[in-house]
């Protein structure tokens, strides 16, 4: 598997909401092979704090030339990288893990909620012209109008229609995404492709099993290396012992995890 | 550059064990090397240290098992590892060919464990070394680190010593009152070199939900952090003893590496470094190959201990 | 801001002295308080403690004293102090009227040397409490630390705490095995609390000139850099003893001063942070204010020890 | 004496050289009860690494409102100084420190060399003030032409014309500054302002002792506060001990320090 540990150009800055960032990196390299659900391991400054790389899910390719991550700043890095400028360099490890299996078979069902909706639009991307009849169904689910609107109408630009849920009903549906889903025909053979807060999978995971489902979740842990090396970033699977989610992952079967519900 | 590196004198030896550079990748920090390729031309190292090997497979801690701290990390993988016997038919193989030295780090919960997978370890191919890591707790001695008492640690290196036929390394743990106490104690058990320090033990709580940040509850300081702690002991061990010292802590670049051997270091080994930037170790040792040309040395081995007292 | 930082119960108490807030300054690092007054409402801090104090004035270590380390500083400043009758008829005068309670380090380097300062200082007015450093080398016993051996930390807190009138805490030493040891030590001795962390011993060399950075050769290793090893030691001893613990090191926000006492401290002390921002301390206090009303506690000290383990 | 914790916003920022900077803060507290010879720490980040508040002479104010600050780019903070943009605040303690002492009755000579040229400027200024009708002597050393020039021009601005030497020969004489100061003519009572490195500053106080000249010198150490409470700034003093350069100093009398002739 091809990985690179680049000096990438910022080409792009935007601010989509007070703390919604997409930055625009150039890197042929990356961006020539990177699958949908693959992420970048960012140095987020050039000091020694914070010193960990920070994870991002690839959310865009353009061209093989330039792709994109779309971030929430929630604190010192993404802030740091929230205050980069265009023009400078960022230093990019990747592209890292297994990205989604898309099955073109199936009825297929892109399930986001929060920033988990970043790896979504390189997915959809990809699946349209991949599965070019059987475009997939998008649930999107965030606090508020606000965090949704950008990203909805980035898949309103590939023709997508997106379901909403907000938790203050601003925008859609008033509640929770999987509300959403039931109301949804997503017919006898149908996949998710699912990424967000871990209580909004296990919810995802829940419906799927109930109707024989398939299931494709994006884990999130704390990452130290992103290739194999510090074993930090473990999820609890059904066969005993661990995954690992940067190599093994980031994307499992959600049958494959034990899930614990709280 | 190209040339600089060729023609740069950066051998050290570590026992029987010659080395064409002193920077080696630490314990657990680099994998079983492979994971490497794609940013590092392995063969350019002095050697490569692959993750902590104990007699039984071990699923390791629940997560988290890693979080940031200002200029470190804490882990507690808890010892994750194939146990030896898959190590040999799996992660040996795979490193067949690999054109660097091997060294294996392993661990036990008893003496017993300990000498038993040297044993298992001695008649396979294409091992370097031994590094005995001790700073497990003894389940025996109620848990108490083999680490940090005298005896335990010199009784560990010289049953790992016995049943071994290459160079044996003792990685010391740095919770102790006198570090040098425990060098002494395991060069006297016949250790053919010491390498230091491992992890702080520390801690991280999130204030919000009061938990503890892993899993585990404590786990081990690396990092930029630990280095001054690192490079004080490094210094008072190689006073201590006359074997080898490889220092380890905090170390990411060919400067620090300076710093390590003007302390005495022979040798040293980049840990937490590679998950920063996965070519730190070569970029090290071309930064070392640079420093000798530069400073028109005969080798990098004339800075060994050379620091200069006030 | 003002009505919640009147209003939230930020009291504690270590052993008689009642403190209006658990946030005090460390040693050393807040000079004599009066230097902070620009900065600083010295009456909004719980206590104040000044710098380490000695029998005979010590003129400390020659220059470079202080060095940089990755989220951390290095100091031997080789304790400078007046002597403790200068530290009487000056210091002790300019505190007069300060309105914050008052705690004086001490230090010495015979158990003699520490009682009789301890005796000196009984008969003053305006002291709340005394500190015990003992980190310092014991002379008569070739130079191993107080701080590092049970039965001679327990002598050192015996003596001073039956020559004084106020409340005694003895500061620990992290370069040891097992701080738990030498907490209950100076518990047995009759201390009326402890504080911990004192700074990790470390050192940094310069690669250029090939010495060291410090003239000293080696240092205390302090902020943030430090705070896993201060938190960790600080939940090990908080469970091993049953008087008052207080936490110092790396600690620059409320934040952090949560998670010290959510480890189990009753107070806190504020160091190296006094120098990056000069209103660490005042801030400090503002935010565990603004947190108790937030989180509508009934006071601070509930949270004390309110760690809960996975 | 009063001092501050400030907020202050860079107003702007100047390359005078590929790594000489100069900032102009907006501060009316420290500005307007600045002395010549004091400084101020700064925060070079928000991050906890680099840790410490770096020590910078004032080198100018203006209408009490504004002050400058003129450094070379030597390490991280500085460098991260230097990237700072306009507009931002910096968070600056001062004004720290005692300042030189000015003697309007004796021939007065400020001596600077590299970085030490920096105070010089604030000096001059209000030397011409409290003294109109001594205007100093100005001698200044650097590596070359392309780190004086622009000093040399702020100078002139004030119509101080100054003596200049140069390690390489660039600009004025090839050689130090103690070369230029013997061939002046510096009359019987003389008192120089010293400010620059440590053997020059040596060899400045040698030359004046001889002569029996007054001789003040701005001495810098390793600093962690900045205000007397760390203990990290000592100085050998000739009666003993040690002096604290932030609080007894920076400026010294040189006469009261040890000079170790090496
Ligand atoms: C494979 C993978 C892909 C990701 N893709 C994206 C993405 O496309 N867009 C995006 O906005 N975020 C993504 N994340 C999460 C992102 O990595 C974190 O938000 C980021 O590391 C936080 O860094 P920080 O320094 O700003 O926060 P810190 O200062 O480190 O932490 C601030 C807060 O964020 C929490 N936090 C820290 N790290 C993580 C983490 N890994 N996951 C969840 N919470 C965390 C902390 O607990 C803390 O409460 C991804 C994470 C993984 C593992
Ligand atoms: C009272 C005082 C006033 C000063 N005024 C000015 C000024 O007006 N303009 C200016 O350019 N500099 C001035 N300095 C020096 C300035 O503080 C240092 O250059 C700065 O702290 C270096 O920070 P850094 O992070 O970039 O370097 P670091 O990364 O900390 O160190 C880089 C290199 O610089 C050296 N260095 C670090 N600190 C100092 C120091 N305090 N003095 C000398 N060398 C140091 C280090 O040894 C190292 O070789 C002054 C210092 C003092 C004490
Ligand atoms: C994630 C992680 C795993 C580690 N695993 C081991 C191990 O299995 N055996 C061992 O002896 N040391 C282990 N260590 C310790 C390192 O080898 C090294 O001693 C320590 O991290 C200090 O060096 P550093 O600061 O360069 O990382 C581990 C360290 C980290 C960060
Ligand atoms: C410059 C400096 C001087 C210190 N002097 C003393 C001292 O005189 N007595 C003492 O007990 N501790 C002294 N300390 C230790 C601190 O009080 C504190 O225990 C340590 O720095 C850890 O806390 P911190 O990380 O918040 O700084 C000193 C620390 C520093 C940085
Ligand atoms: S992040 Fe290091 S092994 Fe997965
Ligand atoms: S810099 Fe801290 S006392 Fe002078």
């Amino acid at each position: 598997m091809s990985q690179f540990q680049e000096k990438t150009q910022i080409t792009r800055i935007e601010r989509l909401t007070e703390n919604i960032v997409r930055i625009t990196l150039d890197s042929p390299d990356i961006a020539s092979i990177a699958k949908p659900g693959q992420f970048v391991m960012i140095r987020t400054g050039n000091g020694k704090d914070p010193l960990l790389r920070r994870p991002f899910s690839i959310s865009q390719t353009s061209n093989s030339q330039h792709f994109q991550i779309l971030f929430k700043v929630v604190g010192r890095g993404t802030s740091l990288l929230a205050h980069s400028r265009e023009g400078e360099y960022l230093s990019v490890l990747g592209p890292l893990g297994n990205g989604f299996r898309i099955n073109c078979k199936s009825r297929n069902c892109l399930v986001g909620g929060g920033m988990g909706i970043a790896p979504l639009l390189f997915l959809a991307k990809t699946m349209l012209r991949k599965c070019p009849n059987t475009p997939p169904l998008v649930v999107l689910g965030a606090r508020n109008r606000e965090e949704l609107t950008s990203l909805v109408y980035d898949f309103a630009e590939l023709g997508l229609s997106a379901h909403t849920a907000t938790d203050d009903g601003s925008l859609g549906h008033h509640g929770l995404v999987t509300d959403v889903l039931k109301n949804l025909d997503l017919g006898t053979n149908c996949t998710s492709y699912v990424c967000g807060p871990h209580p909004m999978m296990a919810a995802v995971h829940l419906f799927c099993k109930d109707r024989n489902y398939g299931c494709q979740v994006s884990m999130e842990t704390n990452m130290a290396c992103g290739m194999g090396a510090c074993l930090g970033c473990i999820v609890p699977v059904t066969k005993g012992g661990y995954g690992h989610a940067c190599t093994d992952g980031p994307v499992f079967d959600a049958k494959e995890l034990v899930w614990e519900v709280k | 550059m190209g040339s600089e590196i060729t023609s740069a004198d950066l051998r050290v030896s570590i026992g029987s064990l010659n080395l064409k550079n002193p920077v080696m990748t630490a314990s657990g920090t680099f994998g079983y090397a492979r994971e490497f390729e794609p940013y590092v031309n392995l063969h350019r190292l002095g050697a490569v240290v692959v993750k902590g090997i104990s007699i039984e497979p071990r699923a390791g801690n629940p997560p988290p098992r890693i979080v940031e701290t200002s200029c470190g990390m804490l882990n507690a993988i808890g010892l994750e590892n194939v146990g030896v016997e898959r190590f040999i038919s799996e992660k040996m193989i795979s490193l067949q060919g690999i054109n660097v030295p091997v060294i294996v780090n392993i661990l036990g919960d008893t003496l017993e464990e300990y000498r038993e997978i040297a044993k298992r370890l001695a008649d396979v191919d294409g091992i370097s070394g031994i590094e005995v890591n001790i700073s497990c707790p003894n389940v025996k001695k109620g848990g108490v680190a083999f680490g940090t008492v005298p005896n335990m640690a010199a009784a560990v290196t010289a049953a790992v010593k016995e049943s071994s036929s290459v160079p044996v390394i003792v990685k010391l743990s740095p919770n102790v009152t006198d570090i040098t106490e425990i060098a002494c104690a395991v060069e006297e058990g016949g250790a053919d070199a010491v390498s230091l320090i491992n992890t702080l033990i520390g801690m991280a709580i999130d204030h919000r939900s009061r938990r503890p940040q892993l899993a585990n509850v404590i786990g081990g300081l690396s990092g930029p952090a630990i280095k001054p702690v690192a490079l004080r002991m490094v210094y008072q061990v190689a006073q201590a003893v006359s074997i080898p010292v490889i220092g380890v802590g905090g170390i990411e670049t060919a400067e620090d590496i300076l710093e390590f051997m003007l302390a005495g270091a022979t040798a040293v080994q980049i840990g937490t470094a590679n998950f920063v930037n996965p070519r730190a170790s070569e970029e090290a040792v071309e930064g070392l190959a640079h420093y000798v040309a530069e400073q028109k040395l005969g080798s990098i081995r004339e800075i060994i201990g050379g620091l200069i007292l006030p």
